[in-house]
């Protein structure tokens, strides 16, 4: 089999992998701007989950009391910012700019206090992180041609929460479109007067949203610190949660194409690390530099709008106010 | 007293003592978190920062780079714009004082020298926030995500440039060589010094003087200029604007002009008045300082002063702090600025409610037209 | 007693509502028996909305109580009052644009938690409720795309759906034609029929002499009277609504119209989503003219305003104003347009004619900031806007006078004097207004025609837009209609009446040359 | 005699660079009972000012960590001519001033030497951290190593990022082993800080091998980490101490090299099974390069990495 083909598996086979995070956060947003509430916060909720969910996994040593961690943490720092700006009508961008400060902050003040390293949590071992599993049949499969590393060596042999976050997906697309929760949702954030006046509590239904947007940036924060890496370190999400809102932006607010941009930017991300150093015809070596600023570059071609015009939600950011 | 002015006040004062005032006592709980006696760690910061004229250079010296990035998020708030890529418009306008200096260093006397650099800071960090602000006025892209990206690019545009092209060779660390003596501007100690007044070696220099001059121009532009009217107008009503004619596009472009401009002459306190070279990283935490700032001074100059002297005090009494508190970090710093923008920002009329029920008890209701 | 409480379908007690400074009810009585129509009048801003959302449980009275069907209730939010069989349709309609009809009905009664089988339910039975009442409505098209006079009926819809037997409409004929409204009338009945009570608030005293059974009258904040409507008349109800005589209408003394001093060609507008809002309109205004443009509001008269006025630009035709010509390739933007001297008097202040936040004096120079005699070499001369403003308050008597309040702080009335001071006093050759009385009780009312009759006698040609079919026929020397973005008809001051405009305005007849 | 450290920017406890400081100093404490005064700067400026204050307090000798204080020390000891700074990792010419620099190169050579006889596929990986000369270093060493113990082994190289973000990165510090490993790379050293850890790890949960950096991280990952490439900044942290407290300190330029024991690999519990085969030949060029018959280019006399 061809080695190009080998190196195309085990890039998809990494995007599969980069996109997950991308996956929760860029899920997380949707949720809570569908309902009309801006997150910028996406990062610092990463953070904090990733944060809680090594420290707890270290100290109990079982990975889901980290997971459970992490979706706990998440989901008290979405409350801080529902709290700003549902119950205060507070800027919405302005409280996501302070959560994000506020989980760089916390984590490194409480790690340097509680563990001693430099704000990193204790390395975790194995069996207290989310490890890879495998597929059925993805021994049997391997001899096929083609299909077979497609299955066995891209599709198996990730970890439990890469399966979940894509599952998500169409979960998402189900309950925005086929439910009355989704109904009332995609409502809010559209004419939150209209879901007011027809008798539903506006603060409620977004505060779900919020809810739920925690609880996925929990998600994702376990899994860059128990499953992609065993420990947590500073900052290290690294502006994944604003790549994840510009996946939400390019995906103009909605569940699959969320999927599309995320993969394609985790596919950029992968063919980055293997294009750097290559000496490509005519061009030579790509500095590092622009390589890892492609997805930026990328996704501010795409907002400048030369693929189609952006559409968020009508109440987006906008504080539902009743009285003057 | 008129129901109006007592509003005003209530606004003015009023509400941003009790956010700042909430953000401190959590700050408080976070000091007992970890096992730090407050009163004394308010002492040393205090002591830090004012106790002595070392101290207060340093301070003074942060405040500097606070009032320019405060500044340049207050205009672009006034247009109804929230620019956070002051981060990335201060890293670029040390592009341009590094490319000015180094190229006419040798032959151009300071007068020529200085304000060509500082004009060159300006110019770059105007340029950086033309391209987001472009993006906003004519292609409808929200300039708060373009702004994130666009400092993710700054700083790899300025590494690249600093390891492959402006560093000097052989150099450890990827900067440039050292500017030469015409471009360096006069410190605080020098500048007294020429009036017999002694004061300790700090970096405070004279671009603390230029930025409380920013300050009243910025004042005058806003609320006595047609252009701040027009601008001011655009903010709070775009639809009138273009009723009145004004362009809002325009003003966009404008607003974040002198916005990303005002960014950039944190280089000039930073490239010409301490570093004298540039560096990685320089810019480091004074974007997003400037939003706390901008957000406690409410976006007026005067405002913009105190909060900026608070953040500065912070900074320098921080460093201090840690020197003599080894379980605190310069990350309680970032703690506290966390809390202020979420306290003085996000959460700004937490308190209004109350607020209004005290002020109603006295004022009494106003008689309708 | 309990016979006399059981016939009331809906009593209030001492309801009062403050918002912020402003007292919009203050301590309101109200009985209204089951089964009737009942009318409530007043100015606006008089409390009218505010009332109706308490009762409707969308703003929480400050004190007061209330009872439906006698029961003593209190209701919180509207769910409480939707379960009490309170249904309303808003003055502005409460829907979500992107959604279907059927989806906007749903919402907030959806039955299960499941859309597909709720959704085949409600379907049912709307289609019951459309034969019954002859509400039929596409359930499937966005209501984006649907008239208004649609919209109105799935706002029904919506109550109906919800089982309502006190069913409150909020100005529901404001954005219809006289048909549209004659077919709602219809509907009204049936439901009386039904049983159903009706609560109806309107400006039009002729509606409520039409279909009524009782009114109330409210001003400034109060409840002000109680009629049975079989005994009182229109002239007593306008009067007991503004609390004095009114003068019926302004002095016209006869001029014939001057040189043509705006002389509109062809003029075609479309707007950004490709939608051809204005199609080739003319029309001339000579000098010492007014010139009325009627119209059930969105039929291409505001899109006409603002393309006149060079807040968008218009794709075909050419307009000549004074001796300069524009056209799609010559724009000129508003700014130009003033210099040219052209002012405009905006259809809504509050988007446009005001920036609120800014103080009274600098709202006054909205427009005309760059003028030389507010400009220093940089700066803004705030002495010589705020004396300006001083006198200008005297004239137009807006109050209060004092030129550092807040823009937002001054009362609907007052803040359209702002904006009709301003455009006066720029004194233009063309003027054009927008709903100069929308949100301003009679008394400002007469105050401002009778300055918008001055300038016709100084000599200005003026384009009155309003969807006041009174307002039009009093100024007016000549009536033209659009509907649909065509000019269907012109009328002189004297033929013109609500029945043949209403017939324009709907364009009866003429609508397949319109399809 | 108040030993004083002021720390590279990044923490205290990088696992790395600035914790092979701290350890020396934590050996001299024990030895010594000794208190140091220690600060860990947030950004350059409270740099000069940490080592003022340190000097004002009387603080004796002082340790400056990394090249980017180098311009601060020079200031602030022409301000202190009494008190002796010792700076590590770049030179600071002054009569107070004593500079040490390491010989990565040298160290590099060895491990890459090392990785190439280990790695089965001929293929061998570097994994960098922030985009820097001093890193492009330790890879050209690297290399050099590698092909001279296999002229055709393949090097794929990768830096982590240009910001100083890269030096915290594991996640992307792993997909760049993995993308390695994927091309058949199956021996990878990182000099990445933080960022190495998520390397380590990729190499373990792939079954591959990985170095270390800067002090002995053979502990990270037992098994799987097949040396690392030591650079004894803990014992320049501890002879400045030393001397100072016996007087012997002198100013000027130190360079440590292999020859001084400066720089070199390591071999422990941990890896002793796996080096056991190689230790021969690594002698034989450890001894090659300390009497010159080898010369390791230094990257950053020439910004190149010509073999
Ligand atoms: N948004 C607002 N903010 C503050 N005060 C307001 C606001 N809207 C109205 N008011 C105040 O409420 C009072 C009534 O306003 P409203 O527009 O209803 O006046 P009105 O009854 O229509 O009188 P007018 O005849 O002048 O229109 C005014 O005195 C005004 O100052
Ligand atoms: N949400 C609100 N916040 C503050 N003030 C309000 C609000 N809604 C109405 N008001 C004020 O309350 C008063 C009554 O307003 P309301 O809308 O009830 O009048 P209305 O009789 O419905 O007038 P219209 O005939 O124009 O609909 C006005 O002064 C208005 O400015
Ligand atoms: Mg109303
Ligand atoms: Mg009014």
């Amino acid at each position: 089999m061809s080695e190009w083909f080998t190196l195309l598996i085990s890039t998809l086979d990494a995007t599969l992998r980069v996109s997950t995070p991308l996956l929760f956060a860029g899920l997380a947003g949707l949720y809570s701007e569908r309902a009309g509430v801006v997150d910028i916060g996406l990062e610092g909720k990463m953070l904090v989950g990733a944060f809680a969910a090594a420290a707890i996994a270290h100290l109990t040593g079982v990975v889901w009391l980290g997971l459970i961690a992490a979706i706990i943490v998440s989901v008290l720092f979405s409350l801080l910012h529902g709290f700003a700006s549902i119950t205060h009508r507070g800027n919405q961008v302005v409280s996501g700019v302070a959560i994000n400060i506020l989980a760089s902050g916390l984590t490194m003040v409480l790690g340097l206090a509680w563990f001693h390293q430099g704000g990193s949590t204790p390395s975790l071992t194995n069996n207290e992180r989310f490890t890879a599993i495998q597929l059925p049949f993805a021994e049997s499969m391997q001899t096929v041609p083609y299909i077979g590393p497609l299955y066995s060596d891209m599709l198996s042999g990730h970890n439990i929460l890469v399966y979940l976050a894509f599952a998500l997906v169409p979960l998402t697309w189900w309950v925005f479109y086929r439910t009355r929760f989704g109904l009332r949702l995609r409502a809010v954030g559209e004419n939150p007067k209209a879901v007011d006046t027809a008798g539903i509590s506006v603060a409620t239904l977004r505060y779900q949203a919020v809810i739920i947007a925690g609880v996925l940036c929990g998600f994702a924060g376990a899994y860059l610190s128990t499953a992609q890496n065993a420990q947590f370190i500073r900052d290290m999400t690294a502006g994944q949660g604003f790549m994840a809102l510009a996946a939400l932006i390019f995906a103009n607010w909605r569940p699959w194409p969320v999927l599309f941009a995320c993969l394609l930017f985790g596919f950029l991300d992968a063919v980055a690390v293997r294009l750097q150093g290559v000496s490509l015809p005519h061009i030579g070596t790509v500095p590092v530099q622009l390589i890892e600023s492609l997805p930026y570059i990328l996704t501010v071609i795409l907002l400048a709008g030369f693929l189609g015009k952006s559409r968020p939600p009508k109440a987006d950011g906008i504080p539902y106010v009743k009285e003057r | 007293m008129k129901p109006a002015t007592a509003q005003r006040w209530a606004n003015l004062l009023i509400l941003p003592t009790l956010n700042i005032l909430t953000a401190f006592v959590v700050t408080t709980l976070v000091f007992l978190a970890i096992g730090v006696n407050p009163i004394d760690a308010a002492k040393l910061l205090v002591k830090g920062a004012f106790g002595y004229q070392n101290g207060i250079g340093y301070t003074l010296y942060y405040t500097t780079n606070f009032i320019f990035t405060g500044l340049a998020v207050a205009i672009a708030f006034h247009a109804g714009l929230f620019n956070i890529g002051g981060e990335g418009q201060a890293y670029i306008g040390g592009l341009g004082v590094g490319l000015v200096v180094l190229a006419f260093d040798g032959w151009l006397p300071a007068i020529i020298l200085i304000p060509l650099a500082i004009l060159a800071a300006a110019l770059m960090g105007a340029a950086w926030a033309a391209i987001p602000a472009y993006l906003q006025a004519y292609r409808g892209s929200h300039i708060v995500i373009t702004t994130i990206m666009f400092n993710f690019l700054a700083s790899s545009l300025m590494v690249y440039l600093l390891v492959n092209v402006l560093g000097e060779k052989g150099q450890m660390s990827p900067e440039t060589r050292s500017f030469a003596e015409s471009s360096f501007l006069p410190t605080w100690s020098e500048m007294l010094g020429w009036f017999g007044i002694p004061f300790a070696s700090s970096p405070l220099n004279i671009s603390f003087l230029f930025a409380l001059f920013c300050c009243f121009a910025v004042w005058v532009f806003l609320w006595k200029t047609r252009w701040g009217y027009e601008l001011r107008t655009v903010g709070a009503n775009p639809d009138a604007a273009i009723y009145a004619g004004i362009n809002p596009k325009h003003i966009v472009m404008m607003a974040m002009l002198i916005s990303g401009g005002l960014a950039g002459l944190v280089a000039v306190n930073e490239l010409l008045g301490v570093q004298h070279r540039l560096l990685l990283g320089f810019n480091a935490g004074y974007g997003f300082g400037g939003i706390a700032v901008a957000l406690m001074g409410r976006n007026h100059p005067v405002g913009i002063v105190l909060a900026a002297l608070l953040f500065g005090a912070l900074y320098q009494g921080g460093a201090e702090l840690s020197f003599d508190m080894p379980n605190v970090t310069r990350d309680l710093v970032v703690v506290i600025q966390g809390l202020i923008i979420l306290f003085s920002g996000a959460l700004e009329s937490m308190y209004r409610p109350q607020i209004q029920r005290f002020l109603s008890r006295f004022v009494k209701d106003e008689v309708s037209a | 007693m309990t016979a006399q409480h059981s016939k009331y379908a809906l009593e209030l007690r001492g309801i009062t509502k403050r918002f912020g400074r402003v007292l919009a009810n203050d301590h309101i009585d109200l009985q209204i028996k089951a089964g009737d129509v009942h009318g409530i009048i007043g100015e606006n801003g008089a409390g009218k909305s505010t009332l109706m959302s308490i009762i409707y449980g969308f703003y929480e009275a400050d004190s007061g109580e209330m009872l439906i069907q006698g029961q003593p209730m209190s209701i919180r939010n509207s769910q409480q009052a939707i379960a009490a069989g309170i249904g309303m349709v808003h003055q502005h309609f409460m829907l979500v644009d992107n959604f279907t009809a059927l989806e906007n009905i749903m919402l907030g009664a959806e039955g299960g938690a499941r859309l597909k089988q709720s959704a085949e339910q409600a379907r049912a039975s709307l289609n019951e409720l459309a034969k019954t009442y002859g509400l039929e409505v596409p359930l499937d098209t966005p209501v984006d795309q649907l008239s208004l006079g649609v919209q109105q009926r799935i706002e029904i819809l919506k109550a109906l759906y919800r089982k309502a037997r006190i069913l409150i409409l909020d100005e529901p004929t404001g954005v219809l034609t006289p048909q549209e409204a004659d077919d709602l009338f219809r509907i009204l009945a049936t439901l009386k029929a039904d049983g159903v009570t009706i609560l109806l608030i309107t400006h039009k005293l002729r509606e409520i002499m039409a279909i009524t059974d009782c009114v109330s009258v409210m001003r400034h904040g109060k409840m002000v009277a109680h009629r049975v409507t079989a005994q009182t008349s229109m002239p007593e109800l306008a009067e007991l609504m503004v609390g004095r005589k009114v003068r019926q209408h302004v002095e016209r003394k006869a001029q014939p119209a001057g040189a043509a001093l705006l002389e509109v060609t062809n003029l075609s507008v479309t707007d950004a989503s490709g939608v051809r809002r204005v199609k080739n309109v003319s029309f001339t205004i000579g000098a010492g003219e007014i010139v009325g443009l009627a119209g059930v509001s969105g039929n291409g008269q505001s899109e006409l305003l603002q393309a006149l006025s060079g807040i968008i630009r218009f794709q075909a035709g050419e307009v000549r104003l004074g001796d300069t010509t524009i056209t799609p390739k010559r724009s000129k933007n508003p700014a130009q347009l003033r210099r040219l001297g052209l002012a405009h008097v905006p259809e809504d202040r509050h988007r446009m004619g005001l920036v609120l936040p800014f103080q009274a004096y600098q709202s006054q120079i909205l427009g005309y900031q760059r003028e030389a005699r507010y400009n220093a070499t940089i700066t803004l001369k705030d002495k010589v806007m705020a004396d300006e403003y001083a006198q200008r308050a005297e004239t137009f008597d807006i109050r209060p006078r004092d030129p550092h309040l807040q823009s937002s702080n001054f009362s609907g009335g007052n803040q359209q004097k702002i904006v009709l001071a301003r455009e006066i006093f720029a004194d233009p050759q063309v003027l054009l207004i927008g709903q100069p009385t929308r949100g301003v009780d009679i008394g400002a009312i007469e105050f401002i025609h009778q300055h918008i009759m001055d300038m016709r006698n100084a000599g200005k040609a003026i384009l009155l837009v309003s969807v006041e079919l009174e307002e039009i026929m009093t100024l007016s020397d000549r009536i033209i209609v659009m509907c649909d973005g065509m000019i269907t008809g012109e009328l002189s001051h004297d033929e013109a009446n609500e029945k043949n405009l209403g017939l324009l305005m709907a364009n009866a007849g003429a609508k397949e040359a319109s399809a | 005699f108040k030993p004083a450290i002021v720390y590279d920017l990044g923490t205290k406890f990088d696992k790395s660079f600035n914790e092979g400081v701290s350890n020396g100093a934590k050996r001299f404490t024990e030895e010594t009972k000794v208190e140091v005064q220690e600060f860990e700067p947030a950004n350059d400026s409270q740099i000069e000012q940490a080592i003022r204050r340190m000097a004002q307090r009387g603080s004796n000798p002082i340790i400056s960590v990394g090249f980017s204080q180098s311009k601060a020390l020079e200031t602030v000891s022409k301000e202190f001519p009494d008190t002796h700074f010792t700076i590590i990792d770049s030179v600071v010419d002054q009569p107070n001033v004593q500079s040490v620099t390491f010989r990565e190169e040298q160290g590099s050579f060895l491990v890459g030497a090392l990785a190439a006889m280990a790695s089965k596929t001929g293929k061998v990986g570097f994994v960098g951290g922030q985009d820097i000369a001093l890193i492009r270093k330790f890879a050209c060493g690297y290399e050099q190593g590698a092909k001279y113990v296999n002229k055709d082994v393949k090097v794929f190289q990768n830096m982590t990022g240009s910001t100083g973000a890269a030096w915290n990165n594991p996640s992307k510090g792993g997909e760049l082993a993995k993308s390695q490993f994927d091309q058949g790379a199956d021996v990878v050293f990182a000099a990445a800080g933080g960022t190495g850890i998520g390397v380590y790890q990729a190499a373990k949960d792939n079954g591959k091998l990985a170095i270390g950096v800067d002090s002995n991280q053979n502990h990270l990952q037992p098994g799987t980490m097949l040396t690392s490439m030591v650079k004894r900044v803990d014992n320049a942290a501890y002879d400045t101490f030393k001397a100072q407290q016996e007087g012997s300190w002198k100013a000027g330029k130190v360079t440590l090299g292999l020859a001084e024991k400066g720089v070199g690999w390591a071999v422990d519990e941990h890896n002793e099974k796996m080096v056991e085969p190689y230790k021969a030949k690594m002698a034989e060029i450890e001894k090659a390069i300390i009497d010159g018959t080898i010369k390791v280019h230094d990257y950053m006399t020439d910004n190149t990495c010509k073999m």
